[in-house]
């Protein structure tokens, strides 16, 4: 019983079945992460305890507990409640692939709303100042000056966290949906090979994580090309 | 809330095998952290590239899909190790345990090496030529001129990775052994109330990580007492 | 040059930061056309007292009018003011985001609600003036610290002020660059702008202010012509700064 | 000797945890019933149920005790013991929906199950057989039995395949299980269900396989399984005398 | 003041930086007692020469003799040579995790075993000597700059060193934080230390030096006593250097 580097190879393709969830989750639970973090953010800057507050245990909860966790409370916790299976909302929580896209993008959206918090306020106050003398409205300071700013700052850990969201897509597979893990998984069951299918599946992860790390980076290079000294 | 007082024992269990996972993943990925990061620093390419691989392979593929290679590929190898010298012997095990804990130690690991590099080049170089200036040999500048100063810059980011493996301890449910996640599950089982059992998993992770948060943010203010009143 | 009418008056102001009373009863006025210079040690003041005009900094007691504004809390009174007067800043300030023709034309067409080709060439005649139209589509970390001091006084310059405050344009800069961006502050005051400068060049409040304000403390000490300032000043703490200035 | 022994814990009434901590359950008893003949004691190994083979396997038990069918595709890994009890699956379904799943003679009719979303177990004998005979249905794949009937009473699954006697007891005959009724015949197929659910070691533990054989039929012959059946089912689910569940 | 044995004797000194010469030939000798000062263009190799005579860079060329010791791989005399010669930076170095008083107790206690009293009786005699007893424990950062790098001195007299070698001490420093520093080490100077030191403060020079020696290009170009090198440079390199320092 040692490895078998070709059924590593033979089992590859098939464990690529899987990566049109895995990259679906992701792109969906980014998405929304994003949008959440927005508004998170926005409700936290915004001086006002009643709406500051509310973003505050959202993100102290979503940091402060597994991500697992939390795809079990919203794909098996709340269908406990009779009012929830029978609300509006059932549709969207009846299936497996959108309480992955809301449990990943809540998830998500608490660390991004941090990292962009952390790039607004790595914006040098003196610019915002420049933007008031120039008699720039407060939402127009934010649009033109501080926003594309702190999004600059905050790319590095953003890419960081994006990576973190791909191996988060990971947990799908313990509520049905059929990922790469899950395909993965599956085929453990079927030829009781774990060690070389799991490693053909970390293989699959890592390529894709470098690819979104080189993307990232060029985007990041892109957005700083004003730091460069160009002379 | 009846049942819930039922597994209220099993939850306390369940919650020490957590603590106990988290201290030997951490005392874990601190080793494997302060190795990491010497190597990466090596002036050996092999030595320091063998380092970047550990770091990205680790930092890249999905927790779960590590802890599943780690749960069932790592008996086998070593059992085909220990047989190569020893042919009596016939099975090597690893139990959930401690192929739980070291997956988890080598992740963080991977990440704590990048976070004990950048302390360690954090330090100004100045502050090493003159403790050499006065005549301190190199062993006495690492101990009383770098450490001190290192595990002051590395301290935030610490603490970052004490949460993350607080968290990632729930995936050890995967593997079966029988933390809060998995007392949940079997708790589920028998009372089908999905919500109340995964909420309680939360609610005694946000209690654990709130204490750890904590007890970082006071070392922290321990560690840069020297900066107050800094002018 | 200075006209009579005055366009900024500050009555008996006060500001406190916390406990900290950083101006004490500081009076003052600016006629139109005036060039008002206001130095002073370290900690004064100076920059506290011109952020106040135009309300960066809010002030707790007195009143201060700009150009018929009283500045209070009602918005519409700030937005006016600000329209009205331009500032450079110690660190430039600029956008960094923006090259260079970008950061004058982006408050000229959010404020000003100009069109883009109007916006251009308003910041081209700004910066013909400050000597750098060439360096139009460079990002200001692409230039050097005089050129992106010029760059911040022609932003300021877009939007019309008929006031411009100065907070140590200077004082960041190498001595070669301090002399081109004192060049292009002459040449603005020669035109007959009203400016109120924060500066410790000596040889620029020589030539080019109408009045001298030393400030310590928090308050006003001495406001007196350069010859007079420079020649016999007042207070003993006058006297003191200067030597220490000239010394250099 | 201490034998470990691997099974999901969580598979109510054949092996799960009381909230006092104790196991139980079906397969436990027939475990301890084993154990107790061979003179061995246990160690119970929770593992789920797609990772049970690879663990048993690597090492990480001894045997498998844990309403594991006998099937050609377990054979080429792994040896069983006699079978201990039968192995059979049976739909699940929402009551008083006639969805003509199955004809006369038992056979399923493919086209019916077209569109339907069936939950099944991963890596069980049940997902094979729909996998072989109904391409057309949508699998929904659980890492275990429980979130299984978790989601077909929460409507997340229009069918779910599992153990009748198991859903009888644990799903049928409870609250939740109201609104829900058996929507198949008992499928057996030999090729798919194995000839019953018997006890797994690895391969080459002959002289372990031997012993348990021989407790397990001496177990048979004194009743003692007839009885443990009897603790959780109105009737003996043995292979001796198996008197066809829920036929209704 | 000064004897006539040298302490220091640097033979024609090569330093490279991989394909860049950084120093090329230097030889100086410097007397027991003895006040010398190095001046010289940005990147003539001052720094590197000073940093040399410690060892905190390897010279490629040539020998450096400290004391009797002469620098060479082995490290027994390299400890001899730190031991005996103190070094002040340009940035103070001081270690911002301990106290002042720390800080100045750390090498006695490390490199010399002095016991706590002892290393702290002497740290306090040395405060007192830069006139900050008073300071003893506060961190680094509640200190000015002027502070210290009054703290910097002290902290390498504390190892009662034969030599001092100073790196631009005050050029990182305010006009008035310059005067203070200076004062320290003139008092040095006029007790009979043998100094090294690098600097532009040319008044400073001229009132203790001994002879002072001129950089560029990595060559020593003129060696002179204060009079004859500020009164009649031999070089046009020196002349011009003079008139630029001078000019500020
Ligand atoms: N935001 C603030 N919060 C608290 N104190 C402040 C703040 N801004 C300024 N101060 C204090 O007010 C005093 C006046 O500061 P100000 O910046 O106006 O001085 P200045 O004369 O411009 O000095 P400099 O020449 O150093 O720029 C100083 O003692 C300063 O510490
Ligand atoms: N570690 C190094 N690696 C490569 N080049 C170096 C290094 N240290 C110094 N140099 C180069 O050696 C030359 C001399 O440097 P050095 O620091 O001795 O100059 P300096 O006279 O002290 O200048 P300054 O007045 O700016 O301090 C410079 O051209 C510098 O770039
Ligand atoms: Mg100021
Ligand atoms: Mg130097």
């Amino acid at each position: 019983m040692t490895l078998d580097p070709q059924l590593i190879l033979d089992s590859l393709p098939l464990i690529a079945q899987g990566l049109g969830i895995t990259l679906k989750l992701l792109f969906y639970s980014s998405l929304f992460g994003i949008a959440l973090a927005v508004i998170t953010l926005l409700m936290r800057i915004s001086g006002r305890w009643y709406l500051s507050w509310p973003a505050q245990a959202y993100i102290y909860f979503f940091r402060g507990t597994p991500i697992l966790v939390q795809i079990f409370i919203i794909y098996y916790g709340l269908p406990q409640f009779g009012f929830i299976r029978n609300s509006i909302l059932w549709p969207i929580l009846r299936e497996p692939f959108t309480c992955c896209v809301i449990a990943l993008g809540l998830n998500s959206g608490a660390y991004v709303s941090e990292i962009l918090r952390g790039g607004v306020l790595g914006v040098d106050k003196g610019l915002t100042e420049a933007g008031k003398a120039l008699g720039l409205s407060s939402p127009q300071r934010f649009i033109y000056i501080t926003a594309p700013i702190a999004i600059r700052l905050s790319l590095p850990a953003y890419s960081n966290e994006f990576i973190s969201t791909l191996k988060a897509t990971a947990l799908a597979s313990t509520v049905t949906l059929m990922d790469v893990t899950g395909v993965a998984r599956t085929l453990v069951s079927q030829t009781y090979a774990p060690y070389e299918i799991f490693i053909a599946a970390a293989i699959l992860y890592l390529a894709f994580a470098w690819i979104s790390y080189v993307a990232l980076a060029w985007l990041e290079a892109r957005a700083s090309r004003y730091v460069k000294k160009g002379n | 809330m009846a049942d819930l007082a039922a597994w209220g024992d099993d939850f306390l269990l369940g919650t020490l095998v957590v603590l106990k996972v988290f201290v030997v993943a951490l005392i874990m990925a601190v080793i494997f952290g302060l190795i990491g990061a010497a190597a990466r620093l090596s002036r050996n390419r092999i030595v320091s590239g063998l380092a970047k691989v550990y770091v990205v392979t680790f930092r890249g593929a999905p927790e779960i899909i590590i802890l599943l290679i780690f749960y069932f590929g790592i008996a086998v190898s070593l059992t085909a190790l220990v047989q190569y010298f020893d042919p009596a012997t016939k099975f090597v095990d690893i139990p959930p345990f401690w192929a739980g804990s070291t997956a988890i130690g080598l992740i963080v690991g991977a990440y704590m090496t990048e976070t004990f590099r950048g302390a360690f080049l954090g330090i100004d170089h100045g502050q090493v030529e003159s403790a050499y200036a006065l005549g301190l040999s190199k062993f006495q500048t690492f101990f009383h001129v770098r450490v001190p100063q290192m595990w002051r810059l590395a301290l935030p980011n610490f603490g970052n990775h004490m949460l993350s493996i607080m968290k990632d301890t729930a995936l050890i449910s995967v593997i079966g052994l029988e933390e809060i996640t998995f007392v949940a599950q079997m708790a589920t089982s028998v009372t089908r109330q999905p919500f109340t059992m995964y909420m309680t998993v939360a609610l005694i992770y946000l209690a654990i990580t709130t204490l750890i948060t904590f007890g970082v943010a006071a070392l922290e203010k321990y560690a840069n007492r020297h900066l107050r009143g800094a002018r | 040059m200075s006209g009579t009418q005055p366009v900024i008056v500050l009555d008996r102001v006060c500001k406190n930061f916390g406990a900290f009373r950083a101006l004490t009863n500081v009076s003052l006025s600016v006629s139109k056309g005036e060039k008002l210079v206001v130095c002073g040690p370290s900690g004064s003041g100076k920059s506290t007292m011109i952020r106040c005009i135009n309300r960066l900094e809010e002030h707790d007691g007195g009143r201060i009018i700009v150009n018929g504004h009283e500045l209070t809390k009602d918005s519409r009174n700030i937005d006016a003011v600000r329209r009205e007067v331009g500032m450079v800043f110690q660190n430039f300030n600029l956008f960094p985001h923006l090259t260079v023709i970008k950061n004058l034309m982006l408050a000229p067409r959010l404020v000003r609600h100009k069109n883009k080709d109007e916006a251009r060439a308003v910041a081209m005649k700004y910066l013909e003036r400050v000597r750098i139209p060439n360096q139009a589509d460079k990002y200001p970390s692409q230039l050097s610290g005089g050129q992106q001091q010029r760059v911040a006084i022609a932003r300021a310059l877009c939007m019309n002020p008929e006031i411009m405050l100065f907070d140590e344009p200077t004082s960041a800069l190498d001595p070669e660059m301090i002399a081109e961006v004192l060049d292009v502050m002459t040449d603005l005051a020669r035109e007959g702008m009203t400016m109120v400068c924060v500066t410790h060049e000596m040889g620029f409040a020589r030539s080019v202010a109408d009045k001298i304000v030393f400030m310590d403390a928090g308050e006003i000490v001495e406001a007196a012509t350069p010859e007079a300032f420079f020649t016999k000043p007042q207070t003993e703490r006058a006297r003191q700064f200067l030597s220490q200035i000239l010394a250099h | 000797e201490t034998l470990r022994v691997g099974m999901e814990c969580t598979y109510f009434p054949f092996n799960y945890r009381t909230p006092e901590g104790e196991m139980a359950g079906y397969d436990v008893d027939v475990a301890k019933g084993v154990a107790k003949i061979i003179g061995a004691d246990l160690d119970y190994v929770c593992q789920k149920w797609d990772g049970m083979v690879p663990a048993l396997l690597a090492n990480k038990f001894d045997i498998i005790v844990a309403s594991m069918s006998i099937t050609e595709e377990r054979l080429k890994k792994m040896d069983f013991s006699v079978p201990y009890r039968v192995s059979i699956g049976r739909f699940l379904g929402p009551k008083g929906k006639d969805l003509k799943l199955f004809d006369e003679a038992g056979k399923p009719v493919p086209a019916n199950f077209d569109g339907l979303r069936i939950g099944v177990e991963r890596g069980s004998t049940y997902s094979s057989w729909i996998n072989a005979k109904l391409p057309g249905a949508t699998l929904q794949v659980y890492d275990g039995n429980e979130p299984m009937l978790l989601d077909l009473a929460n409507g997340r699954v229009d069918l779910a395949i599992t153990n009748p006697m198991k859903a009888y007891l644990d799903f049928l005959s409870k609250p939740d299980g109201a609104g829900f009724e058996f929507v198949s015949p008992p499928i057996d197929e030999k090729e798919f269900f194995g000839i019953g659910v018997g006890i797994g070691v690895r391969k080459g533990q002959d002289e372990l396989l031997k012993r348990i054989n021989g407790a397990l039929e001496t177990m048979i012959k004194d009743g003692s399984l007839k009885e443990y059946s009897l603790k959780y089912f109105p009737f003996a689910i043995n292979p001796d005398n198996w008197q066809g569940v829920g036929t209704n």
